[in-house]
C-alpha cells in the first residue's frame, strides 16, 4: 500500500482506465502541439484536484456511512476562508501568517463545525439531514456575508499568498522563469505556468494521501461498520456498533477534505467571498459523486474529474449562430444532458464500488490485493 | 433446571444468576397495551424459550429489552447492570445482542460481509489502529473470516458467501440474520423466530448447532412457534399472551397446559 | 389429475445473469392444492414469481388453461382470476388494514364491500385493527392480512408463498383451514411451505424442489410416506 | 454575434510577435487581414443574467460600429466566456480567455465580487488589461489596474445623499441589496448623509418577496426611503408597497437599477411618482446616445439602460486602445488606454471619429472619446469619471432633472 | 397589533405560494420516491406557458378577485403545459432508467438545467410580468383592521387553501388516491394486487406538475417572471416538504405555513427584544427549521398520513 496502487481491475474498470489514458494522452498531445496550453491545462488539473477531493470528502460521508450531506460548500468555504483570514493582506483579523500554518486554520474551524453541526443533524436520517444539514450551510454562509468585521463581508477577501509564497527557494523565485541548462535557456515560464504547475504539484500530493488514508479506512471494519449504518442503522446499533460515533467520525473526516479542497482553492483563486459558499458547488460535488459511483474513492476521483471536464469543456461552445440558441442556454442545456445520459448510461456510476471490501491480505494466500 | 414441578402462574422470579432481568414492563401504542407489567427473568447458561399468540408482544419485549422501545414503565438489567432507556449499542455492550424478526438486508455487501459486521469490539473498528497496528487488524479479520465461513458452511450457504447479501431466498435471509448474530458470541442471544421460513431438515441442524453453543456458554432466549424446535431445545419455556406473562415452566408441562392450549396451540386439528 | 388449470412447461428463469430455474415443469390441476416444498434457496418462491410474471421465463412457457401468462404483467395477470401472496414484504406499511384489502380488490369491478366484510368476519386479528397502519401489526398478523389481501379478488387460482410462515400454531391451523375452505370454493392453490408435513397435510399433490429442479412429484401422501423425501426435505415430525 | 475568433496572436500572444505590425496588410490575405481576438467575461447565465443580456446587446452594437470602420488595419473579434454570476465560474471563464486563448484585454465582469476575483487570480501579474463592463462597488478602486466603465457607486451615493437633503428630509430608511455593491454603496450613503438613518438593512437577491422589508421600513417614520438594489428586486418592492399601500408614506430615491424601462412598466400608473433616482448617465439629448437608442430599439424592441451603454463603450474603448497601441499586447494596451479617453484631447463622440484622429497618426492623447454612456475619462484608479444625472418619475415617466458630475 | 397583524398577512400570503409549490413537490417525492430537483423549474415553466397563453387569452372580460377570467384560462393552460411536459420527461428520461432515488435526484438536477435553458432562450433572462394591473389593498380591511391585504392576496390564498384540500380529497378518499399510496409505499406490491402503476405513475405526474405549475403561476403573478424564480423558491419549498414529513400533504402545508411566517416574522424578533437583522431572516428559518426536526426528527406531520 506504499505506492499508489489501484489494485487490480475488472474489465469494466479496465475500459475506463483505458479510456483515462487515451484521454490523457490526447490532453498531452494537445498541450504539445500547442492547442491546449499549459497554464490552463495546469489550472484545470488543479480544478479537478479540487472537486476530486470535494467528492471524495462527501464519498466519506454519502458513499460510506449514507449521510445526506447538503453542506459541501459550506466545508468547502471554512476551509478557503479559515486560511484566507489567517494569511490575507486584506483580512480584517488577522493575516499574514504562513500559508502551512493556516492550512491547519483551515483544518480546525472545518472540524469545529463539523462537530456542531453533526452533533445535532446526524441524529436525522435521511433527507431530514440533507434539508438540516443544507439549512446550516446557509446558516454559516449568512454569517460569513453579514459579519464583516469578522469576514470583510460580501467583498471578500483579496491579497491572499500564493501557497509556497514564503518557502525558501519556491517563493524567492523570478518571472519569467528561465531555465538554464548549459547556459543556454530551455525553458521560459511564466509566473501562471510555474505557479500553477506548483499548485498541481501541491493537490496532487494532498490527493494522493487523502486517497491512500481513505482506501486503508475504507477496507476496514470501520469502513464496514458505516456500510451498514448506510443501509441499516439499527442492525448496526444491535450489534453494539456506536452509530452516531462512526457517522460523527466520518462526518469530521469528510468535511476536513472538503475543507482541505477549500484551503487549496483560496490558494489557487487568490480570492474569497461569500458567494464561494453558495449551494450550487454543494449540488455540483453531489453530481460528480453520482456520476463516478457511490461508495467508490476511485469513483469520486473520477466523478470530480467528470464534473470539470463538463462544466470546463462545455466552454468551448461557440455560438455559431447556427443553432436558434445562444451559447450561455446551449452550455446549460447540454451540462443537463449530458447529467441525464451518464445516469442513463452508467446508472451505477462510472466506476462503482468493489462488491466487496476487506482488509487486504485477511482472506490468505488465494487473493492478492 | 432441576424444575419437574407444574408450570408457574405468570413468570418464575428471583433466578439465581440471570443475564436479563425485566421487570413490569409496559408499553402502550395510543391506546392498545403491546406489553403489560411484563416480567421475565433468564438464568445465565439456559435456552429460554419465549412463545405466546400473534400480537402477544413478545417482539415488543425484545424491542424493550433491547433498548429500541423506550418502556412507558419498567425496568432491564443485563448481566447485573440496569440499561432502562439506554441506548441500543450500549446494551449490546453489556453483552446481549438480538436479532430480529423480518430480516434485515445490508446492501452493497457481500453475505460474507454481512456476517464480519458481527464480532463485537473489533480493533480494526477504531481508526488509529488502523494505522498504527495493521497487523492485528489483519490477524483479527482472518480470524473473523474464516469463523464467518465455517458459520456459513454450517447454515448450508457456504456457497453464498460472496453473492450480494440482498440477492437472497426469504430463508437464507434469515440463516444470514441468524448467523451474524452468533458471530458477535454474546452472553445472550435474543433470537425472534430463528427458524420460520427455514426448511425443517436444517431447522434440525440448527437446533444442534444452538445446543453446542449454548453448551460453550452462550445464553440463548429464542422466540419461536416451531413447536418442534422450540420443545426440543428449551427449558423453560415462557409463555407470553396480551402483554404479559403467562405460564412460565418446562417444555412439556407447558405444552400440556390447558390456559396455553387454548390461547396458542389450539385444539387438536381434526 | 384433474385437467390442468396452470402449467409450468421447461421454464429456465432467475434474477438477472443468474439462471435459478432449470427446464421446470410442474402443473396444477383444477380444483387442487399443490405444495411445493424443498431447501432454502431451492427456488420455491422464483417459480411463483415467474408464474405471477414478477420475473420473466427465459425459456418455455406459462399456461393458465390453454392461455400462454408467461412474461405478462402481474397487474394483467390479477385479472384473469390469478392471486399472489409474496413471501416478503407482502402488505402496504403506511395504509392501514382497511386501505390494504381495498387494495386488493382495485381490479374488482363490484361487491368489493361485502368480500371485506366477510374476509373481516373470518380473520377477526384483522378486523380489531381496521384503522391501523399495517406497518404496525405483529409479523404473524401481518401473514395474514397479506394472505387475505390476495383472497379479496377471489381467485380461480391462489400463489401462496408460505403462508404459515410466524404463524402460531392456533393461528396456523386456522390459515390451513381457510386455505381448504378457500379450495372447496373453488380455487386451485399452488403454495409453498416449509412447514413442509403440515402444508402436503392439506395438500392433494407435493412437488420438492431441489436446485431449480423437481426432484420428486406426487400424490402428496405418498411423498409423506417416502423415506428418501421425508429424510432429506421434510424433517423429523410434524412441526407444529 | 461573437462568431468563432480566429486568434489574431497564434496562440502565442505572450511575446507578441506579430500585434504591432497590424497596420501593414500587405502579407495578409485580400479580405480579412488581422484579426484582433480580445476576451469578455459576461454573466450569461446565473442571478446576474439579466444584466448580461443587456451587455450583449450593447456589445453587439457596438463590435458592429467597431468592425464597420475597422481597427489595426484589421477587424475585432471578441471571444466571450459566461460567469454564471458566480466567481468561480468567472475565474475559470477568465483563465479559458487569458490562459487558454492569451488574449491581451479582457473585457469583464457584472458582479463587482466576481471582477474581484478575476483579477486577483487571473489578470494580476499578467500582462493583460481587465476592463469591468458593470461593476460599481468603490472596492474595485482600490486596484488601479482593473478599468471599468460605470462610475464608482460612491458618486451615486453621495449624490443621492445631496438630493435628499436638498429635498429637506431629516430621516432616511436604507435598503441595500446584500451584495459586494449595495453593501459598499449603501456604506458610502450613509458616511455622506447628514440626515438620520433610522433604517438600515440588506435584502437578498433573488428572492420571492420583500414583503418584511417593505412592512419594516414602514413601521419607521423616515422621511425618505432609498433603495440601492436591482432592478426585478425593486420591481417587486414597488408592487408590494403599492399592495401595502405605503407607496406614499415616504419619498423615494434610488440607485441606477432603480431607474429601467421595466421598473416602470410593471408598476401601477402613478404608484412611483416623484420619485428620484440618480443614474450615471449621458445627457439624453447627444447626439451619439440618440444614435445607439434608436439602433438598439430598432434590434431589439426596447430602450437601452445604462448597462447596455457601457458594455457598448467598454468594446469601443478597448479598439481605440489597439488601434491607438504600438502592439497587441496587454503592456501596450494599458499604456495607451486611460489616453484614448482622457480629456486632453480633441473630443470624439463616435468610433468613427475617434479612430480618424488617430488613423491620420495622431496620437492617443489627442484622442478624447466621450462615450454612449458620458465623458469615461478614465483616472489613475481605473475609475471613469462619470457623469450621473437625476430623474424623476412624473406621470409614471422618467424626467430628467439635471446631471451631476461624478 | 395592526402591525402584528400585517406582518401576518404577509407571511400568510408568503406561506401559501410556499404551499402552492410544496404540495405538488410532496406529491412526487412520495410516490416518485424522490427529491426533484426539477420542480422548481417546471414551476417556472408552467408560469411561462401561462405568460404566453395570457396574451392571448388576457383580453377576455370579467373579474374573479381582481384577475381577468383570461388570466384563469391562462393558469389552466400553464398547468396543461407543466403536466405534458413532465409527462414526456418522465416516459424519455425516467421511465427508462435503472437507479436509485439518488441517481434519479441527480438526474432531475439534469432535467433542471434543460428546462431552464430552453425557457432561457426562449425568453431571454430578463423578467417579465403579467399585463395585470394592480388594484392595491382592499379598503374594508384597510379601515377596519388596518391591514393591507390586495385582492390578488386573497386569490393566492384562496387557491393555494383549495388546491390542498382537493389533493386531500384525492389521496384520502379517492381509490386513484389510495392507488398512489400504495404505488408509493411498495410499487412491486402494488403490481401484484392488480394496481397498474405505469399509469398511477403518469396520473402523478400530470397533477404533481400541474399543482407545480399553479404554484409558479401565482409566484410571477405575485412577484415577476423571469427562468430562475422556481429554482430560487426551490430551497425554500423543500424545506417546507421535508420539515412537513416527506409525503404528507398536510405536512407540506404546515411547512410551508411554519416557513413563510418566519420568513416574514423576523423584523417583529426586534420587538421582542431580539435584534435581529432581516439578513439573518433566512438563517432564523432554517435555525428553528433544524429545532423542529430535532423535535420531531421524521417532520412535523411525521407518522400521520
Ligand atoms: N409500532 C407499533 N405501533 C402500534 N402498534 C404496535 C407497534 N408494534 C407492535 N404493535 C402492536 O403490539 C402488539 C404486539 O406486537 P408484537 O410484534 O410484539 O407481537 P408478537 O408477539 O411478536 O407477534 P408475532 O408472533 O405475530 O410476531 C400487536 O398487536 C401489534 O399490532
Ligand atoms: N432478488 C434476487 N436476486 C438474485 N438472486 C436471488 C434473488 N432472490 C433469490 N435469489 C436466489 O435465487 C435462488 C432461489 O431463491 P428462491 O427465493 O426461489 O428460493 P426459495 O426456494 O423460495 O427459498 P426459501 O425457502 O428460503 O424462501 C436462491 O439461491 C437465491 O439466492
Ligand atoms: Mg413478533
Ligand atoms: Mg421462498
Amino acid at each position: 500500500m506504499s505506492t499508489l496502487d489501484v489494485g487490480t481491475y475488472s474489465p469494466r474498470e479496465k475500459g475506463v482506465v483505458g479510456l483515462l489514458g487515451v484521454l490523457g494522452a490526447l490532453l498531452l498531445l494537445a498541450v504539445v502541439t500547442g492547442f491546449l496550453a499549459p497554464a490552463y491545462l495546469l489550472y484545470l488539473v488543479g480544478l479537478s484536484a479540487m472537486y476530486m477531493l470535494l467528492s471524495m470528502g462527501l464519498n466519506v460521508q454519502w458513499g460510506y456511512g449514507g449521510m445526506i450531506n447538503f453542506s459541501v460548500a459550506a466545508f468547502f468555504g471554512l476551509g478557503a476562508y479559515g486560511t484566507a483570514l489567517l494569511t490575507a493582506s486584506g483580512s480584517p483579523i488577522s493575516g499574514g501568517v504562513s500559508p502551512v500554518v493556516a492550512l491547519f486554520g483551515g483544518l480546525g474551524l472545518a472540524a469545529v463545525l463539523a462537530v456542531i453541526i453533526g452533533y445535532p443533524t446526524l441524529k436525522l436520517r435521511d433527507d431530514y439531514l440533507a434539508i438540516a444539514s443544507l439549512g446550516l450551510a446557509e446558516v454559516v454562509r449568512i454569517f460569513i456575508l453579514n459579519e464583516s468585521q469578522w469576514t470583510a463581508g460580501s467583498a471578500g477577501l483579496t491579497g491572499i499568498p500564493l501557497f509556497f509564497s514564503d518557502w525558501p527557494v519556491l517563493g524567492d523565485l523570478t518571472y519569467p522563469y528561465v531555465f538554464y541548462a548549459g547556459g543556454t535557456p530551455v525553458f521560459n515560464m511564466s509566473q501562471s505556468v510555474v505557479t500553477s504547475f506548483l499548485n498541481v504539484v501541491l493537490v496532487s500530493v494532498i490527493v494522493a494521501a487523502v486517497y491512500l488514508f481513505l482506501r486503508r479506512i475504507h477496507q476496514s471494519p470501520w469502513g464496514r461498520v458505516l456500510r451498514t449504518i448506510r443501509t441499516d442503522e439499527d442492525l448496526a446499533e444491535t450489534l453494539g456498533k456506536n452509530t452516531f460515533a462512526f457517522k460523527m467520525q466520518a462526518f469530521v473526516i469528510g468535511s476536513l477534505i472538503m475543507a482541505l479542497a477549500g484551503v487549496f482553492y483560496s490558494h489557487l483563486v487568490l480570492f474569497v467571498s461569500p458567494q464561494d459558499l453558495q449551494p450550487i458547488t454543494t449540488f455540483y460535488v453531489w453530481v460528480a459523486v453520482i456520476l463516478g459511483g457511490t461508495g467508490s474513492d476511485r469513483g469520486a476521483m473520477l466523478g470530480g474529474f467528470t464534473i470539470v471536464a463538463i462544466q470546463q469543456g462545455t466552454r468551448f461552445l461557440t455560438d455559431t449562430g447556427a443553432l436558434p440558441i445562444g451559447a450561455a442556454p446551449l452550455r446549460l442545456m447540454l451540462v443537463g444532458l449530458l447529467i441525464i445520459f451518464i445516469v442513463r448510461l452508467r446508472p451505477e456510476g462510472i466506476l462503482p464500488p468493489e462488491r466487496e471490501l476487506i482488509w487486504p491480505d485477511s482472506l490468505g494466500g488465494g487473493r492478492d490485493e | 433446571m432441576s424444575e419437574q414441578s407444574l408450570v408457574s402462574d405468570g413468570p418464575i422470579l428471583g433466578k439465581d444468576d440471570p443475564v436479563l432481568r425485566a421487570e413490569g414492563l409496559e408499553k402502550r401504542f395510543g391506546g392498545l397495551v403491546a406489553t403489560d407489567d411484563a416480567s421475565i427473568e433468564v438464568e445465565r447458561g439456559t435456552i429460554t424459550g419465549l412463545i405466546g399468540p400473534n400480537g402477544a408482544g413478545k417482539s415488543t419485549l425484545f424491542n424493550l429489552v433491547s433498548g429500541f422501545y423506550e418502556p412507558d414503565a419498567g425496568y432491564v438489567s443485563v448481566n447485573g447492570v440496569d440499561v432502562t432507556g439506554r441506548k441500543p449499542h450500549q446494551i449490546a455492550d453489556q453483552g446481549m445482542i438480538r436479532t430480529f424478526q423480518t430480516p434485515r438486508k445490508p446492501e452493497g455487501m457481500t453475505v460474507r460481509e454481512a456476517l464480519l459486521v458481527g464480532p463485537h469490539n473489533q480493533t480494526g473498528e477504531s481508526i488509529i489502529p488502523l494505522f498504527t497496528s495493521p497487523d492485528t487488524v489483519e490477524q483479527e479479520e482472518r480470524r473473523s473470516l474464516e469463523q464467518a465461513q465455517e458459520m456459513l458452511e454450517r447454515f448450508e450457504i457456504g456457497d453464498l458467501a460472496t453473492q450480494p447479501a440482498t440477492d437472497l431466498s426469504g430463508g437464507q435471509m434469515k440463516l444470514v440474520e441468524l448467523a451474524r448474530g452468533m458471530m458477535a458470541e454474546p452472553d445472550l442471544l435474543l433470537l425472534d423466530e430463528p427458524v420460520a421460513g427455514v426448511n425443517p431438515v436444517l431447522a434440525d441442524k440448527l437446533a444442534g448447532f444452538i445446543e453446542e453453543l449454548n453448551e460453550e456458554g452462550i445464553t440463548f432466549l429464542i422466540i419461536e412457534h416451531d413447536m418442534n424446535f422450540i420443545m426440543r431445545l428449551a427449558d423453560p419455556i415462557i409463555v407470553l399472551n396480551q402483554g404479559s406473562v403467562l405460564v412460565e415452566g418446562p417444555p412439556e408441562a407447558v405444552r400440556s397446559d390447558e390456559r396455553v392450549i387454548d390461547a396458542y396451540l389450539g385444539g387438536p386439528s381434526e | 389429475m384433474t385437467d390442468p388449470i396452470l402449467t409450468v412447461d421447461g421454464v429456465d428463469s432467475g434474477y438477472g445473469e443468474v439462471q435459478v430455474l432449470d427446464d421446470l415443469s410442474l402443473t396444477l390441476g383444477e380444483g387442487e392444492i399443490a405444495c411445493l416444498v424443498g431447501p432454502n434457496g431451492a427456488g420455491k418462491s422464483t417459480v411463483l414469481k415467474t408464474v405471477f410474471g414478477m420475473l420473466e421465463p427465459w425459456t418455455g412457457s406459462v399456461r393458465l388453461g390453454d392461455r400462454e401468462i408467461g412474461g405478462m404483467a402481474p397487474e394483467d395477470i390479477v385479472r384473469i382470476g390469478v392471486g399472489y401472496v409474496p413471501q416478503t414484504e407482502n402488505v402496504f406499511g403506511s395504509l392501514t388494514i382497511d386501505e390494504n384489502l381495498r387494495m386488493g380488490g382495485v381490479a374488482r369491478d363490484d361487491g368489493l364491500d361485502e368480500v371485506v366484510a366477510e374476509l373481516y368476519d373470518r380473520f377477526p386479528i384483522l378486523d380489531d385493527k381496521r384503522t391501523a397502519n399495517a406497518k404496525t401489526l405483529s409479523g404473524g398478523q401481518r401473514q395474514v392480512l397479506a394472505f387475505a389481501r390476495a383472497l379479496v379478488m377471489e381467485p380461480d387460482v391462489l400463489l401462496i408463498d408460505e403462508p404459515s410462515a410466524g404463524l402460531a400454531p392456533n393461528t396456523a391451523k386456522e390459515v390451513f383451514d381457510d386455505v381448504e375452505t378457500v379450495n372447496e370454493l373453488g380455487t386451485s392453490i399452488l403454495m409453498v411451505e416449509q412447514n413442509a408435513r403440515e402444508g402436503l397435510g392439506i395438500s392433494d399433490r407435493g412437488f420438492v424442489l431441489d436446485q431449480g429442479t423437481v426432484k420428486f412429484e406426487g400424490e402428496a401422501d405418498s411423498l409423506l410416506d417416502d423415506p428418501e423425501v421425508s429424510r432429506l426435505y421434510l424433517g423429523g415430525e410434524s412441526r407444529r | 454575434s461573437g462568431g468563432a475568433p480566429e486568434d489574431g496572436g497564434g496562440g502565442d500572444g505572450g511575446d507578441g510577435s506579430d500585434g504591432g505590425d497590424g497596420e501593414s496588410t500587405d502579407s495578409s490575405t485580400d479580405s480579412g487581414s488581422e484579426t484582433y481576438t480580445i476576451g469578455m467575461v459576461d454573466s450569461l447565465s446565473g442571478s446576474l443574467s439579466a444584466f448580461g443580456q443587456r451587455n450583449q446587446r450593447g456589445k453587439e452594437i457596438a463590435l458592429d460600429d467597431v468592425n464597420s470602420v475597422g481597427v489595426g488595419g484589421g477587424e475585432l473579434a471578441i471571444s466571450q466566456q459566461d460567469d454564471q454570476s458566480t466567481s468561480q465560474g468567472g475565474v475559470s471563464a477568465a483563465q479559458t480567455l487569458v490562459n487558454q486563448e492569451e488574449v491581451p484585454l479582457l473585457i469583464g465582469t457584472v458582479g463587482s465580487g466576481v471582477s474581484t476575483a478575476i483579477h486577483e487570480s487571473v489578470v494580476q501579474n499578467t500582462d493583460v488589461v481587465q476592463i469591468s463592463q458593470n461593476s460599481t462597488s468603490p472596492n474595485l478602486t482600490n486596484f488601479p489596474d482593473l478599468l471599468r466603465m460605470p462610475p464608482a457607486g460612491k458618486a451615486q451615493a453621495e449624490a443621492i445623499s445631496t438630493l435628499l437633503d436638498e429635498d429637506g428630509n431629516e430621516s432616511a430608511a436604507l435598503a441595500w441589496i446584500n451584495n459586494d455593491y449595495g453593501q459598499s454603496v449603501g456604506e458610502a450613503f450613509i458616511d455622506a448623509y447628514d440626515g438620520e438613518i433610522v433604517y438600515n438593512e440588506p435584502h437578498d437577491q433573488g428572492q420571492s418577496s420583500y414583503s418584511s422589508t417593505i412592512s419594516s421600513m414602514s413601521d419607521t417614520d423616515a422621511d425618505a426611503w432609498v433603495f440601492i438594489t436591482y432592478q426585478p428586486e425593486f420591481a417587486t418592492m414597488s408592487q408590494e408597497a403599492f399592495d401595502l399601500g405605503v407607496t406614499d408614506q415616504a419619498a423615494w430615491y434610488g440607485g441606477d437599477s432603480v431607474k429601467g424601462p421595466k421598473v416602470l412598466e410593471s408598476a401601477p400608473e402613478g404608484s412611483l411618482d416623484g420619485m428620484k433616482a440618480v443614474v450615471p448617465s449621458v445627457p439624453q439629448d447627444a447626439e451619439n446616445y440618440q444614435a445607439f437608442v434608436s439602433e438598439f430599439e430598432e434590434r431589439f424592441g426596447e430602450e437601452p439602460t445604462s448597462w447596455s451603454a457601457y458594455a457598448y463603450d467598454a468594446v469601443v474603448v478597448s479598439a481605440l486602445a489597439i488601434e491607438a497601441a504600438d502592439e497587441f499586447t496587454g503592456s501596450a494596451l494599458m499604456e495607451v488606454v486611460r489616453d484614448v479617453t482622457r480629456p486632453e484631447g480633441e473630443e470624439a463622440t463616435t468610433y468613427e471619429a475617434a479612430h480618424e484622429i488617430l488613423a491620420n497618426g495622431g496620437s492617443p492623447s489627442d484622442v478624447d472619446y466621450t462615450g454612449v454612456s458620458g465623458p469615461i475619462d478614465l483616472d489613475e484608479n481605473g475609475d471613469p469619471v462619470g457623469l450621473l444625472q437625476v430623474f424623476e418619475v412624473v406621470d409614471h415617466a422618467y424626467e430628467s432633472a439635471g446631471f451631476i458630475e461624478g | 397589533m395592526a402591525q402584528i397583524l400585517q406582518y401576518l398577512a404577509n407571511g400568510l400570503v408568503f406561506s401559501s405560494i410556499i404551499i402552492l409549490g410544496s404540495i405538488g413537490l410532496s406529491l412526487v417525492y412520495s410516490i416518485a420516491d424522490f427529491a426533484n430537483f426539477a420542480h422548481g423549474d417546471t414551476m417556472t415553466l408552467g408560469a411561462y406557458g401561462a405568460f404566453v397563453a395570457f396574451g392571448v387569452f388576457g383580453g377576455l372580460g370579467g373579474t374573479v378577485l381582481g384577475l381577468p377570467i383570461g388570466f384563469f384560462i391562462a393558469l389552466v393552460v400553464g398547468m396543461a403545459l407543466a403536466a405534458a411536459v413532465a409527462v414526456l420527461t418522465h416516459i424519455l428520461v425516467y421511465k427508462p432508467l435503472d437507479t436509485d432515488s439518488i441517481g434519479l435526484l441527480i438526474t432531475s438536477i439534469g432535467v433542471a438545467f434543460v428546462y431552464r435553458a430552453v425557457l432561457q432562450a426562449s425568453f431571454g433572462t430578463d423578467f417579465l410580468q403579467y399585463d395585470i394591473s394592480r388594484s392595491g389593498p382592499i379598503p374594508v380591511l384597510l379601515d377596519t383592521l388596518d391591514v393591507a391585504v390586495t385582492q390578488r392576496d386573497v386569490a393566492i390564498i384562496v387557491s393555494a387553501a383549495v388546491l390542498v384540500a382537493g389533493l386531500h380529497l384525492l389521496l384520502q378518499r379517492t381509490t386513484l388516491g389510495r392507488k398512489m399510496r400504495a404505488t408509493a409505499d411498495n410499487p412491486d406490491l402494488a403490481r401484484v394486487s392488480g394496481i397498474r402503476t405505469d399509469r398511477v405513475i403518469l396520473v402523478m405526474w400530470v397533477v404533481g406538475s400541474a399543482l407545480a405549475a399553479a404554484g409558479g403561476v401565482f409566484l410571477a403573478l405575485y412577484s415577476q417572471l423571469d427562468p430562475r424564480i422556481g429554482f430560487n423558491i426551490l430551497l425554500v419549498v423543500f424545506a417546507a416538504v421535508i420539515l412537513g414529513g416527506i409525503g404528507s400533504v398536510y405536512g407540506a402545508m404546515l411547512g410551508g405555513l411554519l416557513i413563510g411566517m418566519l420568513h416574514e416574522l423576523t423584523p417583529l424578533l426586534s420587538d421582542v427584544g431580539l435584534p435581529i437583522s432581516n439578513a439573518y431572516a433566512p438563517a432564523v428559518a432554517f435555525v428553528i427549521m433544524v429545532a423542529v426536526l430535532l423535535v420531531r426528527p421524521r417532520g412535523i406531520a411525521g407518522d400521520m398520513t
